[in-house]
């Protein structure tokens, strides 16, 4: 499950810190105490940043670096796809093996495929997800503004 | 040998169980005949059982290593199992607890603790039947003690059933549950689920059902119940002793306070207070019985691979048998209904004045296996002036054989005492 | 290989146990060491369990039938085993739970419906310490915010034993129970309980000790440990799951009213009111598990044959020879006391920055099964500012060459994540 | 278990009814239901007559009869006596072999030694002698005057 990806991101996090944002949430996993304190961004519909700080292990350190990667620029209608097709993946149990399509969505994350096997490890990968779709909802509302759990 | 319409194959059925060939008092061939009390286990149970210690045992939950996650997968993929077998709109509906009773009592303690709108105080009424097992009574009887609600219940007409024509005085406004057995493991009698569902909804009382002695012998439906909860135990259906099920509905597991407190049921905790997991966890404080709800898996897989339909046809038919062969028996008196319509297959009964304990002695000395007592419904026996009953239960591998056997172990009772 | 005095013949014992053979991911050798959260079962256990199912399933109590009469003779068979091994005065004292978290649920909740002298209410304080299990926490909240009174607690020491300097100001006349651990599942303290009993009879206050960590690993004497309660879970000690065991003083169960009402717990039943059985079997609602208990009583058969102070030898050497190479790791933090003495064989730590969780993991790809995490003792975790530990924890059939492979582990995690 | 003896007490038995007495006593063995009332006539310490009335099956039944037929005319060290050796055969588990000298002691009750082996049935077998035993203490205090417990 430790792809080389994942361990980079881990080593090297990309946009770590947190800086000025529209709205910041804290979402902790109490399976495992992994804690992250996200901030977003938006410039109308295109998210300007998204930024973080937080512990936790390798995959959800990883995890919100590779968040920040793909989302940050994006237009929120297409960040909200790679969102869903990351869940999708996440929650495939490893049965689900990444098309093309789905690579060219998801990128670095692709990586995580083989966290998908580790019911335990699941939520770890998520963890940053859900607090930026959270974050999202309380800035722009809309059909995400039901509460997202992550436990 | 007798032959009914509706049977199983016995022959094949019988040599997945390895009890059934015992021999007992030097030689006498095993009759077992007190299958309300407990079943037998097929080897497909006893072998998932030596399977999971032998291979996966672990702790479940939280567990990163291989063999956790393993037993992990293994316990929860008991509960898709449970949840499958009754209907149940949700996995996360199905809570293991260690038999029915603690099922009992957890629904008891649940609405103890509750708030409004389902609280049990003294304002408030509970609603049993006089059939009940002991388990549905004392339960509610330390509620009401504790709470100072009132309990009431339906009382039983003479030939076995429940007297539900006083209805809208048992449940009334005040009526916060209707705690109501499906099938009676003394008197056999099946119960009017939708008559009282109807009138506990009515006046906005939840119901809970007793299915102890249903689900092992008919297909059990809780969406079709309407109930609110449903218990049972996984020891009368093949499955190992150590695990109940208690089936409750999603809103409700949310909203009900937890019963039992500590390791697994928590979200998190500090010294100055907890949250609590989403249901079922919520219910399930500390290490959960694994082997034993894999074991219950294992026995579902195996109910499954016969048939809940062809099992009910296969009782139903012994209990036509039966009835008709008892009551050819001088001086015998069935407690509970007569025919084989709207019951399972215990059938309590007494011999003219010969004690059950000397009744079930002198079968015993025949390799006859039966229940004396009352069979954990001392009511019932109160009810009909007796002291206590001879019960013979059946179950998928029961015989007309065996109900021969039984007929003629009867005789030599009467015989022994006349 | 590494000799330790001390050590048992773990070569033979292994063989006895099914699931140490196994390999995992490919071809990995299974290091267990998660022997805190649940142990392996030896085959003896597992015949004792098939045995009882082949040969002698039945419900217990009350039957007249071969099967009947010989299941109660091994059910209360193996609650003798259990009294003797505890060195109880009675076996009368010995209740079978399914857990030890429903054990310590049984005190709490038996304390809060209790008459005086021993209820607990708004008056009252209940003491516990900061490194229980969750399972000797929960209850003990959700039994103080039921009657209002007052929960307590010693801390923690740095060096992770109890702070016991203001004990006077903890314990006081308001003081009704003191629940504590004998062993820490986390830290592995071993924990005085003398100084805690003395004070606790000064008050008057009962005194229950959750020994779920130190029943499998050393002599357990409840008349040398002076407490009034006893709890502790079979699945650690070599026996199945879904048994636990409470003991407490007859006079306490006599006096203390029941918990869980059912089958089995009554003595008679009417509609209108119930008696209660004597203990232990008022406490024991419902069909108990049966198989469990036997499972239970053949563990510690197979416990006795080595002799638990023999085994405490072993496991004693393994703890000081694990502190010791451990501390030669980098970046390693123990959490708990760093030396071999007053503890136990869990043994928690972190390694440097590296999360808990990732330790784990590739320690499980090397076969090694540690458990990352708070283990259900999260005030512990908070006490000391860490997120989660990682705990390497053994028994019996452990061996110097498990912890060579567990420092290798961690070796490889420290360079795969450096 | 089922003895001629025990059988031909069950079906003949000896001074059954309620009598005259001095003290009357109501057990009843709670896990069978079965029930007996039994009354003391004394004259000074001799047992004048034993008198019961109860239902049950034919341990507790015979036991009773053999009971009326064993202590009726005794004086009351001798039914002491009688009683204990009884208690004793019955709590032996089937591991008793009786002797000459307990036959002597029990006459027909050692037919009852079989019944041992059946601990369900040891309670019905003991109702009507813990019954006396109780209604005896009522009668003449003594060591006898705490409350048995038939449970
Ligand atoms: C110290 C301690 N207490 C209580 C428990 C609870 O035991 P169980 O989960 O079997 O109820 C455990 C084990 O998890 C424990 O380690
Ligand atoms: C109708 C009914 N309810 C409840 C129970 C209690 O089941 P358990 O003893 O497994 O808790 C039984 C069985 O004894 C039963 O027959």
């Amino acid at each position: 499950m430790y792809q080389e990806v994942i361990l980079d991101h881990y080593k090297h996090p990309h946009g770590r810190g947190l800086r000025d944002g529209d709205a910041e949430v804290h979402h902790v996993n109490p399976t495992c105490g992994d804690e992250i304190t996200l901030r977003v961004k938006y410039d109308g519909t295109t998210i300007e940043d998204v930024s973080y700080e937080g512990q936790g292990c390798s995959i959800s350190q990883a995890s919100a670096s590779v968040l920040n990667e793909l989302l940050v620029g994006k237009d929120l209608s297409d960040a909200r796809k790679i969102q869903e097709t990351f869940l999708e993946l996440m929650q495939s149990k490893g049965k689900l093996e990444p098309d093309d399509a789905m690579e060219e969505i998801l990128e670095d994350a692709v990586a995580f495929a083989g966290v998908s096997k580790y019911p335990a490890r699941v939520k770890c990968a998520l963890l940053s997800w859900m607090a930026w779709k959270d974050a999202t909802a309380q800035v722009l509302g809309g059909a995400d503004a039901e509460k997202e759990t992550t436990a | 040998m007798t032959q009914l319409p509706g049977l199983l194959d016995t022959e094949a059925l019988r040599k997945d169980f390895p009890i059934l060939d015992r021999q007992v008092h030097d030689g006498q061939k095993l009759v077992y005949l007190d299958n309300a009390a407990t079943s037998q286990k097929p080897r497909q149970v006893l072998d998932a059982l030596s399977e999971y210690y032998e291979r996966y045992n672990a702790n479940v939950h939280r567990g990163v290593h291989v063999l956790a996650e393993e037993a992990t997968a293994l316990y929860e993929g008991a509960r898709d199992k449970v949840a499958e077998f009754i209907n149940a709109p949700s996995r996360d509906e199905v809570i293991f607890t260690k038999n029915a009773s603690e099922s009992l009592n957890l629904v008891a303690n649940m609405l103890g603790w509750a708030d409004e709108p389902y609280r049990v105080d003294s304002e408030t009424e509970i609603v049993i039947t006089e059939m009940e097992h002991h388990s549905n009574i004392v339960p509610w009887q330390l509620l009401a003690q504790r709470t100072g609600a009132k309990l009431k219940w339906f009382g039983l007409t003479d030939d076995g059933r429940l007297d539900l024509s006083n209805i809208d005085q048992v449940i009334t406004e005040k009526t916060k549950i209707v705690s109501f057995v499906l099938v009676s493991n003394i008197l056999g009698t099946q119960n009017p689920v939708e008559a009282i569902v109807r009138r506990a909804q009515e006046v906005g009382a939840l119901v809970c059902v007793d299915a102890s002695q249903a689900a092992p012998h008919m297909p059990l439906d809780v969406q079709a119940l309407q109930a609110d909860f449903v218990a049972f135990t996984g020891h009368k259906m093949c499955g190992p002793t150590g695990i109940g099920v208690l089936w409750g509905r999603q809103e409700l597991l949310e909203d009900l306070p937890p019963f039992l407190g500590g390791g697994e049921m928590i979200e998190t905790v500090s010294m100055h207070s907890s949250t609590y997991a989403p249901a079922p966890h919520k219910f399930e404080a500390g290490t959960p019985p694994i082997a034993q709800a894999v074991g219950l898996g294992a026995a579902i897989d195996y109910l499954n691979s016969i048939g809940m339909d062809k099992i009910f046809a296969h009782e139903h038919a012994l209990t036509e048998y039966a009835v008709k062969r008892l009551l050819e028996v001088p001086d015998i008196r069935i407690i509970g209904p007569t025919t084989a319509e709207e019951r399972g297959a215990a059938i309590s009964f007494t011999l003219g004045d010969i004690h059950p304990h000397d009744v079930g002695q002198v079968l015993d000395e025949q390799g006859i296996a039966v229940r004396v007592g009352h069979h954990c419904a001392r009511p019932v026996c109160l009810r009909y002036g007796i002291p206590a009953t001879t019960r013979a239960s059946f179950y998928l591998y029961s015989t007309p054989a065996e109900i021969d056997a039984l007929v003629d172990g009867l005789e030599h009772v009467r015989n022994f005492f006349g």
